[in-house]
């Protein structure tokens, strides 16, 4: 039954945007009242939970199952709402918590676009790389693998240590730069190996043809392999959005880069006793920042549309 | 066995002698694709390779194109070495699937051959309309190969095979995933296109009325190893004369029982069928 | 290729205030700005470093950011660092001297709550004990070594950077620094009363009282700078003067020196800020032998405990006597004898804390 | 046993060039090291990374144990609630829908921000924090690959099916759970790693001490980088002894059903 | 037209009345895939069906074996409803693709069917190893799919078809992607093996050689909306007596000509080509 509209044979010619298009618009309408009815959800199974549930928690042999209820482990949500609102400290200049954690998201997405810049850019040189050498793609790939099992907070004060040895006239390291780096080892992951897999997707047929017309590597890569990489490519952008936000919140709180979300979850730290619901205003930021981060890599994926063409809906 | 064909004091359009192909499996074990095949195309004539399953036809025509090298045995085309021929893009070529690039519309793919070779933007522009014209597509020369039924996006890939004009035409099994009325229309259009533009063409097929229907000769091979087992000069009339009732004539029915005999492994008697009965 | 911006860069020899050139400096600290580090942001803040012809940067600390390694690779001119941290560092390689203990006791203790019946360092067998690690936990380990509890007696948790673990019951005593977690604990409501936890519900193990406190916050520099670059030594006397000076301010202005650090971008409430800077000054003042002075006897007892206690993989901080290096009252003994005869009371004797009361959440 | 030594030589070349670009690296790090004197508090060379792992052989096993366990707990319960959530999710298109924002936010979400809250809710005292953030991490790739595989049943088989008059659990079972197989092996492999990765930062963020992260923490603390970095290498080995695992399983389910 | 055959007391196999299928696109646009088809499949009879891509031939196959249902008119099988009939499994289908999975074996495929409704194992295995004799594939009974040839594939999906002995086949273009030689081959042995069974079969087809080859009758459909343009009954003789030789028969020829002009919309003329020329 969903097979309706693939099956369906093309309008010749031309097609009515207007009426498909306010299809798509009702339809992304539903999904997002869908969405957000799955979130009411989840807060009513908060609340009631924390109504119903014991205040240890469901321990079977010793091992708690479900969480506890107590104030301090599930606050109520009107309380982190309220909280949102209220200032960030008793001071009289105190900004409300809210703004401070807006202004502390939008430099955490800052550095990580730059993490995601950079990682996107090595990811993809060495997809080339790798494409371009058999033997560079056997020798590197499981070591791009490996790398993702060292531990970020390992490298952390490495990079930062490293980066402040460089001084070239007038650019010298800043902290934050360490924490795009670190940003960007999580982001190029993704990228390298969803590139590698895309620039080798080309049908045998496409790229003989490629040949026939004697074009060599790069004219094959421009006209052929990097536009039917789009879309391996797309998907591994929008993991790397959301893993260079994951890893700027990490080396944030790892080398301790002030005016971000990660050293805004260090310091509410200490309030979550007498202030429960504080800490959960960067952490509800730190969410935000990678879904709009997605969603902006979601917004490439517009523009490349016509490279997806070839696409089955999944 | 008739390999020569008069071609005047021009190089043969394509010239294999003694090409062997032998691939070799990650196993050890080998395959004899092609074994001692030798074959030569005349400028402008139309030949059909046909056979079993595995019997070296694409292996054939992809030595030709030089999208593979032989193990022994050499290959010229134009008189010049198929490599020399492929850089200097002395032919066309369409494969069994149209191969169209899904992100360019049916001008971008049948532009894409000029473009790569550096044509102007007017240049090319103007070819392809012509082109599709040629192949009746007129009304679709915007659309993405997605919007094309299978039919229409195989003419558009033999309009591209057409776009340097070249002088051999190389087509495996184009026609595979039509069905027989747009099947039929396509072999009509492809004798008028041959008539007008005079190309050689070395065409894989499966079907035995189609290749007798398009060729001047009939290649018949025969697997493990493959070997040209016979060929059959069909001659039904100059490309340009054929057409339509050519496919209810007799002569046509008798040619067609003739290389299925030859298929079958039998020396080809007449047209038995026909006549005993 | 160091990089770094040690005050020997500049090519006159003892720039003052009055040339107007200033020897910039680089200050190390271990943790985030907080009340902490009061005296530094104060004299910042003061000009009193301005006075010494010295334009200090301030860099914070964070969880994986070790001060000592940071100013052993030339990336600080000077650190703050507790002892036993820098004595494995220093074992490790890391050349660097205490050249000023600005903190004369320790803020480490273990609470519990009354129930648990944990007074002293004994009770703790069996017990879930909290401590951070990062080189936080030594006093516990040494306290406990004193008591003849193994580091096998008790289940040790890893500490976060909140209390909640002590609060929810999962740890039964918690490490706590007078000045800062002991705070937040008195900042939260005990469900049972509604009101604030009050000091008479908490047991307090304090280290100093058992005599297994370890030296905390000190002024480390390099130590083959001090040797080989006059410059470098005259900037750290400096340096020691200045700090001191702000130091002095915070006891004499607390408030203001709350102030300060707030307005230096500790994101912490009012109350606790306030908390946290009487803490502190009560950790210096009074000063014995005037603040920053190193007295032998406790570092020969942070040395001890630092070579015996071992921590739960057997390991110990040092296995051999740190070198001479290691610290030196030189320095801060020339800052001493400048500010007293500048009429300055560098130990406090007639120090009085404040009573902070702490509100719900250190707001 | 023609075969055997075939397949050893293919191991050798596939195998070959990953570890002469290894060794290299290594040994130009350690030449890097040697040449250039820097000191073990800067970056500690492979050859005393590599002693100090073999003089603390014995706390990184112990350590890896720890972690190991936490990871293959999360793993498993991830896995099979990433898996359960895809077939309803594939089932009934509604709760796909409304479980999406609540799925793409457990993707972004750091586990600096989420592992403190877990302590809270499960306990400081227990690794139950830890397993759980491991399963989260894990369930979103299981997640996300399952439910694709449960969509890639193919038209023919689906007629096929019903010509049958099959039940919807027979359906099910005979096509549309093997199509998804593979798919599922492909989430598994990706997050086997990750839930060694993720189960040990969480260890950063309290519980009870013992395992590799905490190891890697406090021997830096105290500038002891090459112990530092032989728990890291400890880290490594068993993410690559997870992925591995996932591997080979995946190997020999596949060979059990596609031949 | 002729629709009604001979069919004796026994209710027909197949029974399509007045029957349209519309089928209505997300863009609001609706295509009329059938329009008002009426047709009769007698027991034991083999009948094509032919006509251009889109006509509507799947659509048919589709709603007799109750994969779909129609916008309008009825369907009985066998004097059922077709969904009763489906779910009595009175009907076996194989399809273009052969739609094998790829996680059993050639034995497990077979096996398939029988095992859904319940069949024992022993009995399962017998029934398997005979339908695999039946098709020629003893040899790779434990084989699994990716393993076969696109033919040899195709020679399972048949078998499988068969597995419950269903006195109704419908098959979609079964020999679609199999080369000349082996297709023939093929329809030998379907000729054979419904020589054996008796079953009655619609069999959709682009290929009119094919249809002839295989037929009692061919209904030859024309598209837009989807429709029977004529039904030829081609009685080649009865299907077991039909071989080898049948191929090259001037009756073979005749009806191939008569079947290509019903498809290009003239009325049968007789085989003016072979006759007129
Ligand atoms: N790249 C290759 N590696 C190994 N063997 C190959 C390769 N290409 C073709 N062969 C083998 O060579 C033989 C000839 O193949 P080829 O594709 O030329 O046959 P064909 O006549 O085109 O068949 P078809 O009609 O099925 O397209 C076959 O046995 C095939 O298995
Ligand atoms: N599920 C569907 N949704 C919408 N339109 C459909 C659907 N199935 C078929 N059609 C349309 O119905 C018409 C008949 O399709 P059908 O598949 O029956 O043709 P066919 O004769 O089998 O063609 P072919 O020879 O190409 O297989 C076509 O125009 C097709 O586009
Ligand atoms: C991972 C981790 N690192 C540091 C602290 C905080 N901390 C507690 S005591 C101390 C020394 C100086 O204040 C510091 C930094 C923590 N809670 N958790
Ligand atoms: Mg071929
Ligand atoms: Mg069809």
């Amino acid at each position: 039954m969903t097979r309706t509209a693939e099956l369906a044979p093309p309008a010749a010619g031309k097609t009515r945007p207007t009426r498909g298009q306010a299809r798509r618009g009702q339809a992304q309408l539903r999904r997002i009242l869908t969405g957000a009815l799955g979130l009411i959800v989840l807060a009513a199974l908060w609340e009631l939970y924390k109504l119903l549930g014991p205040a240890d928690g469901v321990v079977v042999g010793g091992t708690t199952l479900l969480p506890r209820t107590s104030d301090l482990a599930m606050p109520h949500l009107w309380v982190m709402a309220e909280r949102v609102l209220e200032p960030v400290t008793g001071a009289a200049a105190a900004l409300p918590l809210w703004l401070v954690v807006l202004q502390g998201s939008m430099f955490t997405l800052g550095i990580a676009a730059v993490g995601w810049l950079v990682g996107v850019t090595v990811g993809l040189l060495l997809a080339l790389l790798m494409q371009r050498f058999r033997l560079a793609e056997s020798a590197v790939l499981p070591w791009i693998v490996l790398s993702q099992t060292v531990p970020l907070i390992a490298l952390a004060p490495l990079v930062r240590r490293w980066g402040s040895q460089i001084e070239v006239g007038n650019f010298s390291w800043e902290s934050w730069m360490s924490v795009a780096l670190i940003a960007s080892y999580l982001a190029f992951f993704p990228v390298s190996v969803g590139a590698l897999r895309g620039l080798s997707s080309p049908d045998a047929n496409h790229v003989d043809l490629m040949h026939c017309y004697a074009a060599g590597w790069w004219t094959t890569l421009w006209r052929l392999r990097l536009p039917a990489s789009v879309g391996y490519l797309l998907p591994a952008l929008r993991l790397a959005a959301a893993s260079a936000v994951i890893g700027t919140v990490v080396a944030e709180v790892s080398i301790g880069l002030r005016g971000g979300i990660g050293r805004l979850i260090v310091e509410y730290a200490g309030a979550a006793g007498g202030d429960p619901g504080k800490p959960w205003a960067p952490i509800f930021g730190s969410i935000a920042v990678g879904l709009l981060a997605a969603g902006f890599v979601g917004l490439i994926g517009l523009f490349l549309r016509r490279f997806r063409r070839g696409e089955v809906a999944a | 066995m008739i390999m020569e064909s008069a071609a005047g004091g021009r190089a043969p359009a394509v010239e294999v002698g003694g090409v062997s192909r032998v691939f070799t499996g990650r196993k050890g074990a080998s395959v004899t694709a092609l074994d001692d095949v030798s074959l030569t195309v005349a400028p402008g004539e139309f030949v059909s390779l046909i056979g079993p399953s595995g019997c070296g036809k694409s292996t054939l025509l992809r030595l030709i194109a030089d999208l593979d090298t032989p193990t022994a045995g050499s290959i010229r085309v134009f008189g010049k070495p198929a490599r020399q021929a492929r850089i200097d893009q002395d032919y066309g070529i369409a494969f069994q699937q149209a191969g169209l690039l899904p992100w360019r519309t049916v001008a971008g793919n049948i532009e894409l051959p000029l473009e790569l070779h550096g044509a102007g933007k007017a240049a090319r522009r103007a070819r392809a309309a012509e082109l599709i014209e040629l192949v009746g597509l007129s009304d679709f020369a915007e659309n993405y190969p997605d919007q094309l039924s299978g039919g229409m996006q195989q003419r558009v890939a033999i309009a591209r095979s057409l776009a340097e004009s070249p002088s051999l035409l190389l087509m495996d099994e184009p026609f595979g995933a039509l069905d027989e009325m747009t099947r039929e229309r396509m072999q009509n259009e492809l004798v008028r296109i041959c008539g007008e533009t005079s190309a050689a063409v070395v065409f894989v097929t499966h079907s035995i009325p189609e290749a007798v229907f398009l060729s001047d000769r009939v290649v018949v091979m025969s697997p493990r190893p493959g070997r040209i087992r016979d060929v059959l000069g069909v001659g039904l009339g100059d490309t340009a004369e054929r057409g339509e009732n050519l496919r209810e004539d007799e002569a046509f029915f008798h040619a067609v029982s003739q290389v299925r005999e030859l298929l079958h492994g039998q020396a080809p008697t007449g047209a038995r069928g026909v006549e005993t009965r | 290729l160091t990089g770094c911006s040690t005050g020997t860069d500049t090519d006159d020899g003892s720039p003052g205030a009055a040339d107007g050139e200033l020897t910039p400096v680089t200050l190390q600290l271990q943790w985030v700005a907080q009340a902490q580090f009061a005296g530094y942001y104060a004299a910042v803040d003061q000009g009193f470093y301005e006075d010494e012809g010295l334009d200090v940067t301030i860099t914070e600390g964070a969880a994986d950011i070790v001060p000592q390694d940071v100013l052993a690779s030339g990336d600080a001119d000077f650190a703050i660092s507790w002892v036993p941290k820098v004595l494995g560092s220093i074992e490790q390689g890391a050349n660097i001297t205490n050249v000023a203990q600005i903190f004369e006791r320790s803020a480490t203790t273990q609470i519990s709550f009354k129930d648990a019946g944990i007074e002293s360092a004994a009770d703790l067998k069996g017990k879930n004990v909290g401590s951070w690690g990062y080189g936080n936990e030594w006093e516990l380990f040494a306290g406990m070594q004193k008591a003849g509890v193994e580091v096998g007696d008790i289940k040790l948790i890893q500490q976060a950077f909140d209390m909640n673990g002590f609060l929810s019951g999962d740890i039964d005593a918690a490490q706590a620094m007078t000045y800062n977690e002991y705070a937040q604990v008195l900042e939260t409501k005990n469900p049972k009363t509604g009101e604030l936890y009050q000091p008479e519900d908490l047991n307090v193990i304090d280290w100093n009282e058992e005599g297994t406190a370890m030296l905390q916050d000190a002024i480390w520099a390099n130590a083959d700078l001090l040797e080989s670059d006059k410059d470098y030594a005259d900037t750290t006397v400096k340096f020691i003067k200045a700090s001191i000076r702000g130091w002095i301010y915070a006891a004499e202005n607390p408030e203001d020196a709350a102030g300060i650090v707030t307005a230096a971008g500790s994101q912490l409430g009012q109350s606790h800020q306030l908390w946290m800077t009487n803490e502190v000054n009560k950790l210096i003042w009074p000063s014995t032998n005037g603040i920053g002075m190193i007295d032998e006897e406790a570092w020969q007892n942070t040395v001890d405990i630092a070579l015996n206690t071992k921590n739960e993989t057997g390991a110990t901080i040092i296995t051999a006597d740190p070198p001479k290096t290691a610290w030196s009252n030189t320095y801060v003994q020339q800052a001493l004898d400048e500010l007293e005869k500048d009429g300055v009371d560098v130990k406090g004797e007639g120090f009085k804390p404040l009573t902070v009361t702490l509100k719900e959440g250190g707001a | 046993m023609n075969r055997g030594q075939q397949g050893g030589a293919g191991l050798v070349r596939t195998a070959l060039p990953p570890v002469v670009f290894g060794v290299a690296a290594l040994l130009l790090w350690q030449w890097a090291v040697v040449a250039l004197d820097i000191k073990a508090f800067i970056l500690p060379g492979p050859f005393l990374i590599g002693e100090e792992f073999a003089a603390n052989l014995q706390n990184v096993i112990a350590g890896m144990v720890v972690t190991g366990r936490n990871a293959l707990i999360g793993l498993l319960v991830g896995a099979l609630l990433g898996i359960l959530a895809a077939i309803v999710a594939a089932l009934v298109p509604v709760s796909d829908e409304m479980g999406a924002p609540i799925v793409a936010s457990i993707s972004v979400v750091p586990i600096v921000a989420l592992a403190p809250v877990l302590y809270t809710m499960f306990g400081a005292g227990a690794e139950t924090a830890r397993q759980i953030v491991a399963g989260l991490a894990v369930f979103v790739p299981v997640y996300f690959n399952t439910l694709k595989g449960l969509r890639q049943v193919r038209p023919v088989h689906r007629d096929l099916m019903r010509s049958y008059a099959a039940s919807s659990w027979q359906a099910t079972k005979t096509v549309t759970l093997p199509t998804a197989t593979p798919y599922v092996f492909t989430g598994l492999r990706i997050a086997s790693s990750l839930a060694v990765i993720s189960a040990l930062i969480a260890e950063y963020f309290g519980g009870p001490v013992g395992g590799l992260g905490k190891s890697i923490t406090s021997s830096a603390s105290s500038s002891n980088y090459g112990l530092a970095w032989a728990y890291v290498l400890g880290s490594i080995l068993l993410g690559l002894l997870f992925y591995s695992a996932a591997l080979a399983l995946e190997k020999l389910v596949s060979r059990r059903t596609a031949g």
